[in-house]
């Protein structure tokens, strides 16, 4: 699997190239995912949000992310693209999209996809309202890691 | 001398991106989270819910770290 | 919802559209699905498929299919499009997009959306192969209805 | 007279789209299906397996149709 398949970029993500990468003869199915900036969080009002990443770091976990679909499924063709910077509502933050011969794994999958990046791809996001702003996973409401390992669970904004 | 880089609310926290703390070779990861904490005050708090990356992968508390290390800070993530 | 958010069409299908057509400043998550023609099923080769529908029904019933998931997902928004006429391996066949403000939701609505139209919209597919053709759901293995309404479960392409 | 739609296999089984049947106004889909598999034996076992459409609505085998209803045979869809 291309490289290029996991990647953190400043651009705008370009979902159909996405798709493109994982099609492929033997598959029938592709599922995708793509979070979106939501504009109210629990009634706040966000007026945009920035995201930050420890590039080299976030890609090789969403390549593991990848390898490990592709250990589960091994038909399955995977992409994922993550956007850093600023991102204004209805922006698409992440993009996911996987390919299998069937419809259920293509599901199962890219949703084992996005629960993984929550929980351990190194992706920050900073919340910016009008009265202020902060790192989400930097309060006390939000994930901790008394293991010193990531757990699953932590604050949602999809 | 080790490096640690910082992200997101930790960076801001100090205006620093990259802190060098003189702690010596091979001291554990805890360690270096304790001298940071010493430094850095204001850091204690979100240092413990802190993991750790050496050379890119995530590490337990007790690994060892020299100064040849890409030492990083994770605070919990939030990307998605 | 706008009716064109549920088409047949007879071109290559505009996912990009798609996807824009649901994309919400309430969601945070779109969860989409792409039934692409695979080459292989059950080992047979498949040259090309066929796709015909009764398309003022089929745009009803997966209108129908939107406003069940806006009645179980009240925030949701819901976008379907299929294809006919011939489509070479790999060409996409259908695509079905649904945001939310959660992405288990998406998740969950996407899905639902692929097992109705497999179940209840008036499309039928014809395989060709090397040494033949035939109209799936028109043989001994394929859907019947004994109860002379669709029930769930016939063949699968993805 | 009622007209009834075609697709699919069917249509290809006796190579056309629609074909009109002498029966009684306000007969039902059952004795329609019958009516059709007399004309055209050939459809016989894939009646069996078709749902009938009118004014595109699936409707249940005894419903009755009239000659201003739009009158559609369903085979199983295999769309998606």
């Amino acid at each position: 699997m291309d490289v290029r398949n996991y990647s953190i970029t400043e651009k705008e993500i370009d979902f159909q190239e996405l798709v493109r990468q994982v099609i492929h003869p033997r598959s029938g199915a592709v599922a995708t995912f793509l979070g979106t900036v939501r504009e109210l969080t629990n009634g706040k009002r966000t007026l945009f949000l920035e995201y930050e990443a420890y590039v080299e770091m976030a890609e090789k976990k969403m390549r593991q992310i990848g390898d490990e679909i592709q250990e589960q499924f091994p038909e399955s063709n995977v992409a994922i693209v993550h956007r850093i910077g600023r991102l204004d509502i209805s922006d698409i933050a992440v993009a996911i999209a996987v390919s299998t011969p069937h419809r259920q794994e293509a599901f199962a999958a890219c949703r084992y996809a996005i629960e993984r990046i929550k929980e351990m791809v190194p992706i920050w996001k900073k919340e910016h309202w009008e009265d202020g702003s902060y790192w989400v996973g930097d309060q006390l409401e939000t994930t901790c890691y008394p293991q010193g390992k990531p757990i699953l669970g932590g604050q949602e904004n999809d | 001398m080790i490096k640690v880089q910082l992200f997101a609310g930790l960076a801001e926290e100090i205006g620093a991106r990259r802190v060098e703390l003189s702690v010596p070779e091979g001291t554990t990861v805890q360690q270096l989270k304790r001298e940071l904490a010493r430094q850095y005050p204001r850091l204690t708090d979100k240092l413990e819910t802190c993991m750790v990356a050496v050379n890119e992968e995530y590490v337990d508390p007790d690994e060892n770290v020299t100064s040849s290390d890409t030492v990083v800070l994770i605070p919990p993530v939030s990307g998605g």
